[in-house]
């Protein structure tokens, strides 16, 4: 890294507002050649509003860009394409119906003799896809695709843009370990090429692999930047990062008690789904807290639809508390005492359009109403009790879901599931793009329930997380459970040898209680 | 071209006969259907009755759909007179004789109709009468059609040699009792100072009554075109604002008309190509001597 | 592990910040013009019309307007329902012509007024239902599915009476179509109450909020324990029984059963529902800007004939006004985009 | 707890595993459904028209159905890019008119006959382009926005002929409605022709892609780097061309100028569009698909002609047949779910 060179891409005074709210104000930030600039901040800070400014898809009201000393303007995203700023961006933009070649061409066609040209279209797609280390049919249908290798497609798709800085907002929210190293990899090589990249994640360790500078944005505001390579008494440790970002210091984001593990409560014996999912068996216990780990598409969220009754099964038995827990439709889940946080919220689990009062009560409105007519005193008693408890503030109570955070909008789904007093509480990924005040509220509340001697199940492709928070872990790959875990004594190679089938003999594993099969 | 059936080959024999209307849900129509099926019945030939529902191109599809099926003769009771022009050619040319009934079409073999321009005449002479030639009226247009705009320019015949009455508002409606209804409604909040109503047909004409009752109005008279059963029972109705209708009369139109089509096909031309019905006036006063349809 | 010190009660975590002022102000503001914009639409229209149209402002013209607009505003208010579930119903107008042709034929043969009255709303219902049962269970998108029994009902109206209008001018519900309450036409009751009746469904009942919920988020909804099917059945047997009531109207107001009764009159609805404010794609919208919406294209149609325009300059006119009416009330997009 | 089977290790990561064979196959299924289900929806009614109707089976019908076919054909096919692009365009039939009555003034003005062609193509196009230009850069709804230009252009229609029809009788493009060439009417050669040119754009030019791009998921296909904007103003651009050649068809067929031509029209184009598999949604659908959806409404309403079937109950069979074959064709989903 020279310093003296010019950034490849410098931003300076930058401010946007959208509306009312002031996004970004007065920023300033370069990108430098052959660095990852971090980029860190809890939600809503305005890190992505920044990235989409050099990325022209938004118009910044003031400020300027310059692209290696020279000011551009970047009035679309094929603007910032050709000056070489490449994109991956926080929501996953393909399209459903296209083939996966389709959507690497799209807005950049091969042409030959005007027409379009298929078969080229399809080579370069392969291409692409190497590039990446992606081996994916580029003739399917991308909505087929699981969501973490659609993300490895729009990852294909920027790196092949031959571009000088490429932003990754939020890449490896949808991916699990092993395709975030693949990544890794890819982001090291091309550093190494002499790109600059700008990587935004809310996970430290991420960033602490990766990253030679972070910058810490909070309310819109740079706070600072912070160069990792220094040492002495300039270097920097995760609590100062962590301080940048909320202001003050979290000490232990992981929780967890010393569970009173009781009775079994929740036993899937043979279970098995459509699309070569399971046989699965396991038990959960009152006041247990089992994780769920396994490669993107390992078939964890598909076991939790199953038992939920999202999904038909086509074979075996769950109990819950003795009793069959035989499940049609999402309503008799809810009925028998089964609570889904789905894995994605805004697709499966906010009305946007609706209230934060709408959001939290929807799924025990029959609670709260007499012959079909909602009792709005008792409705709103039993929501701020739950605001309360998220924290949320209760002057949120009239707004539209879709004007809170990630992290808030993701506690009001845990809110509604809270108000149905599950006995079996299933929470798909919940901490996915939430920041990290939220998620240690979320693990806060995690371990509350538990506490209260429900069974709690947790997905999540966070292996740190999924580590700190559960008792037990269970690791699934191509559809089956291949380990069961004792989560306070498993590390994460071991459950990456699991989860990958790279099985070591020697590696640590713990027998406990469940049964694994 | 066709083969089979017993049409195209001038063996003078009326065996297959095509009815189109342009809109069988107007009872206007359906007299015209009524008394066709009662001769296919007594007669003895096929009839095959296509609703137009007022889509020239329907009516085009119509008449190839019935050169397909060999008719011997088609009565053509087009919803444009030229805009037909085209597929009576192709039906003539299949050998099948065409002839218009109520509205004329170009090239058709023959037509029957009412002398609609005489019955606008008709009828707007009798609500001059009974204003006395001094007064406001509203004229209410119907579709853009032959037979609705012949009936307004005979209208506007009658009021051009009578300066003393004005028209103080023209709407179009649809030719039913819904728009005559609500358009009279507006139009008479819009003027107070009205006496009178031409509508270009019965239904229109008794939605325009009814809005009158609606609005409490007293003092204005009403007139329309068809002679339909309705306009007989208001007619008879001593609290109606409805005075008179041109009637026509639509059954006999159209066996007429059978008529004129077979002997056609016979090899009997008519002398005259259209023969013209005369409208009579239906009246408060002699309703009770009217046949009706 | 242990529990960790953020813990304590007067140390609320950052992300439960509120949202900070200036956003409350913006998505006040959005929330504000959301649900007056069209309002000021029509303000200004009515005031157009007032300085044109002779006589528009009086009492007489307002009762008029009103009584005109009941039908349109009773379908686009169950029409509201189906368009918040993001459906739609072209079907209206035909069940419109079904339900009053049967009542009528009901009443003509001797069935008892109220019975008579009943009948139309049911088989306004049904034909409601029918149409919900497809769009629910085989979920078939609901623009064709209407599209269909728009074609059959219509085939229905004009088969139960072979085709002919049928006149029955001493109705025993004659009333409803043309009597009036203390002043106040009949139908604009009728229009009241079914929008008092609608009001309380969607803002008040559980049913309405999981309309919303549906509408909003389909996938969703059903996770969140939302009968989705039953939902969108009610929505769409909801919109025939009013579809039911307004047919009753129009056979009372013509005093006839008129198989064509209704005929385009789903498009007006529809204009009437989008330019109250609900959304075509569904979860967002109230059933109050729909009657606003309605007495708009009510006061418009009113307006211009008072001022005698010719009806294909109406026409013209009308489609200028969707347009600038739908333009002027997506500002409030604009002025969301804040949030 | 031990591992499993298939631990070797350089055994591919599970995520890139291809899919198992019967998923393959499922796919395969629901593909080949996709594309020739609504084909068999066609054989069927054929079939059962021939077995039925009387001359139903002659090439002289054939060519009769063709001809009928070729005007909602033609509408359909415009209709189907635009509702790739997860739009709608309810004015196709006022721009029929507007655009066919154009064309027949230039002509009885003297125009030469290409250039009054011409000239309907392109009043066409720019009433098209009108809607698109509302549609994309005020993003206003198209439902609304075409429903309120199919309500000024109808009145456009009537005005420009002061609300009657003008007869032409020697028109100079007569032929392009009546003609024929080589025993086919130029009509149908037309259709063909528009067909070739839309399958050209959608299948084998960028344009055709971005299309798809747009309707499939707008927000990417702007991040992309395509310009939605233009894409959806071409769409709708190309669909208001498509009714112009239409409404060149429909007065060449009746030698006249006539302002209700097309009047109700888009919902059939619609219903072809939507029978030939294109989604309501966007993003899916082919143009072929709609050709046939085209062709089953002209079969249907043909054979019941031939078969002497009371309009309403050709109402009702129509109604019916639409729902039955939208169900049929929503099989191809139940056959993908298995995936
Ligand atoms: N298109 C928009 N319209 C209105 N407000 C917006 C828009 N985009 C972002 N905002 C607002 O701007 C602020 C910054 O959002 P931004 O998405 O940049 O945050 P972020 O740091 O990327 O958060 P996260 O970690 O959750 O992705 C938030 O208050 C957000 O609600
Ligand atoms: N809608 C779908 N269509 C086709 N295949 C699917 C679908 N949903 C899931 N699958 C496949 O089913 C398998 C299990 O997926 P599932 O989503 O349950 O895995 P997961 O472990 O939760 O992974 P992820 O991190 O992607 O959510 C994968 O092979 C996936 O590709
Ligand atoms: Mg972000
Ligand atoms: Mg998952």
């Amino acid at each position: 890294m020279s310093e003296s060179t010019t950034p490849l891409l410098e931003v300076e005074g930058i401010s946007k507002r959208f509306g009312a709210t002031l996004a970004l104000s007065d920023v300033s930030f370069d990108v430098r050649a052959g660095e990852v600039h971090a980029l860190m901040g809890e939600n809503g800070a305005g890190k992505s509003t920044l990235m989409k400014i050099i990325s022209g898809n938004y118009q910044p009201d003031t400020g300027s860009i310059r692209i290696s000393g020279s000011p551009v303007t970047m009035a679309s995203p094929r603007d910032a394409m050709v000056v070489g700023v490449a994109i991956i961006h926080q929501e996953l933009n393909t399209i459903p119906e296209m083939t996966v070649a389709e959507n690497l061409a799209t807005g950049n066609e091969p042409l030959r003799f005007g027409m379009l040209d298929r078969r080229t279209m399809v080579a370069q797609a392969r291409e692409k896809l190497a590039r990446v280390g992606a081996d994916i049919d580029p003739n399917r249908p991308i909505g087929r695709l699981s969501v973490g290798m659609q993300q490895m497609v729009e990852i294909a798709r920027a790196v092949a843009e031959n571009a000088t800085v490429l932003v990754l907002d939020e890449p490896t929210a949808a991916l699990s370990r092993t395709e975030s190293q693949q990544l890794f990899e890819l982001i090291r090589s091309m550093r190494s090429r002499g790109m600059g990249l700008v990587y935004i994640s809310h996970r430290m360790e991420e960033v602490w692999e990766l990253a030679d500078r972070v910058t810490v944005f909070r309310d819109g505001q740079l706070i600072g930047t912070r160069d990792m390579r220094a040492s002495g008494p300039e270097q920097v440790g995760p609590g100062d990062i962590v301080k940048m970002m909320v202001g003050r210091d979290i000490d232990d984001l992981y929780v967890r008690n010393a569970h009173q593990s009781g009775e079994v409560r929740l036993t899937v014996r043979d279970l098995t789904g459509p699309g070569d999912i399971g046989p699965v068996s396991f038990d959960v216990r009152g006041g247990q807290v089992v994780g769920m780990v396994g490669l993107i598409g390992a078939g964890r969220t598909e076991v939790a639809r199953l038992i939920y009754g999202a999904d038909r099964r086509t074979g075996g038995a769950v109990t819950l508390d003795g009793q069959p827990l035989e499940v049609r439709n999402p309503i008799d889940g809810i009925k028998a005492g089964v609570g889904l946080l789905p894995e994605s919220r805004k697709d499966q689990a906010l009305f946007l359009d609706l209230s934060v009062k709408d959001n939290i009560g929807m799924s025990t409105l029959p609670d709260h109403s007499s012959a079909g007519v909602v009792r709005n005193g008792s409705l709103l008693t039993a929501v701020r009790g739950v605001m309360d408890q998220l924290k949320v503030r209760s002057n949120a109570l009239k707004l539209e879901s879709r004007a809170l955070s990630g992290g808030n909008q993701q506690k009001l789904v845990l809110g509604r599931l809270l108000l149905q007093k599950p006995k079996l509480l299933i929470l798909d990924e919940p901490t996915r793009g939430v920041d990290i005040g939220a998620k240690s509220e979320i693990y806060r509340l995690i371990n509350e329930i538990a506490g209260t001697g429900a069974a709690v199940l947790v997905i999540s492709s966070d292996l740190p997380e999924a580590l700190g928070i559960s008792d037990e872990l269970l690791v699934m790959r191509n559809g089956r459970i291949v380990a069961t875990l004792d989560a306070r004594t498993a590390d994460e190679e071991s459950v990456m040898q699991h989860a990958t089938g790279v099985y070591d003999d020697g590696a640590t594993t713990n027998e406990t209680a469940g049964t694994a099969r | 071209d066709t083969s089979t059936g017993g049409g195209g080959g001038g063996d003078g024999e009326v065996e297959k006969v095509g009815l189109m209307l342009q809109d069988i849900s107007n009872p206007f129509f359906a007299s015209m259907q009524d008394s066709m099926e009662a001769a296919a019945e007594e007669q003895g030939f096929d009839l095959n009755v296509q609703d137009g529902r007022q889509d020239l191109a329907a009516q085009n599809d119509q008449i190839d759909a019935f050169i397909q099926q060999g008719m011997d003769l088609i009565l053509l009771n087009a919803v444009d007179s030229s805009g037909i022009a085209s597929a009576v050619a192709r039906a003539e040319a299949a050998g099948i004789t065409v002839v218009a009934v109520d509205v004329d079409a170009e090239g058709a073999a023959a037509a029957v109709t009412t002398d609609n321009v005489e019955a606008g005449r008709q009828s707007c002479q009798a609500l001059v009468d009974a204003l006395g030639g001094q007064g406001n009226i509203f004229m209410i247009e119907g579709t853009p059609t032959t037979a609705p705009q012949d009936r307004v320019k005979g209208c506007e015949e009658v009021l051009a040699e009578n300066p003393g009455i004005t028209v103080v508002a023209r709407q179009a409606g649809n030719n039913d009792r819904a728009s005559g209804l609500a358009l009279t409604t507006d139009m008479l909040t819009a003027n107070q100072d009205v006496q009178g109503i031409f509508a270009i047909n019965d239904p229109e004409a008794l939605g325009a009554d009814l809005a009158v009752a609606q609005a409490g109005r007293s003092g204005v008279t009403i007139v329309g075109v068809d002679g339909s059963p309705e306009a007989v029972n208001a007619l008879e109705d001593p609290a109606s604002n409805f005075v008179a209708s041109a009637a026509q009369d639509p059954g006999g139109m159209a066996l007429e008309a059978l008529e004129v089509g077979k002997d056609i096909v016979a090899g009997d031309a008519p002398a005259e190509r259209v023969t013209l019905l005369e409208p009579s006036l239906v009246t408060k006063d002699n309703v009770s001597s009217y046949e009706g349809w | 592990m242990n529990p960790i010190t953020d813990t304590t009660p007067d140390n609320p975590l950052p992300d439960t910040k509120p949202e900070p002022a200036a956003v409350r102000r913006g998505s006040v503001i959005a929330h504000w013009w959301d649900r007056v914009g069209i309002f000021l639409v029509l303000l200004i229209l009515i005031a157009l019309m007032a300085a044109l149209a002779p006589n528009f402002l009086s009492v007489d013209n307002a009762i008029n307007v009103a009584r005109s607009v009941s039908i349109n505003a009773i379908l686009a208010a169950g029409l509201t329902v189906v368009i918040l579930t993001a459906g739609i119903d072209l079907s209206v107008g035909s069940i419109l012509a079904v339900a009053g042709v049967g009542s009528v034929l009901l009443a003509v043969d001797g069935v008892p007024t109220p019975l008579a009255l009943l009948g139309g709303i049911l088989i306004g219902a049904v034909a409601g239902a029918l149409n919900g049962a497809f769009v629910a269970w085989l979920a078939l998108p609901a623009f064709i599915v209407t599209l269909g029994s728009m074609t059959y009902l219509r085939g229905l109206a004009y088969s139960l009476l072979d085709g002919q209008p049928l006149v029955a001018s001493d109705l025993g519900f004659r009333g409803i179509g043309n009597g009036s309450v203390a002043g106040i036409p009949q139908p604009v009751v009728v229009m009241v109450v079914v929008y008092a009746i609608f009001w309380f469904l969607l803002e008040r009942t559980r049913f309405g909020r999981h309309v919303y919920a549906v509408g909003g988020n389909m996938e969703a909804a059903r996770l969140a324990g939302i009968n989705v099917k039953r939902v969108l059945l009610s929505a769409y047997m909801l919109a025939g029984a009013a579809a039911g009531v307004a047919g009753l109207i129009f056979s009372a107001r013509v005093l006839s059963a008129q198989p064509t009764a209704g005929q385009g009159y789903e498009l007006d609805a529809i204009a009437a529902v989008v330019l109250g404010g609900t959304s075509l794609a569904g979860g967002r919208g109230r059933i109050l800007g729909t009657l606003v919406g309605a007495v708009i294209i009510g006061v418009l149609s009113n307006g211009l004939i008072l001022l005698d325009v010719p009806f294909f300059y109406q026409l013209i006119i009308k489609g200028v006004v969707i347009i600038i009416a739908i333009a002027l009330d997506s500002l409030k997009r604009f002025s969301r985009a804040g949030t």
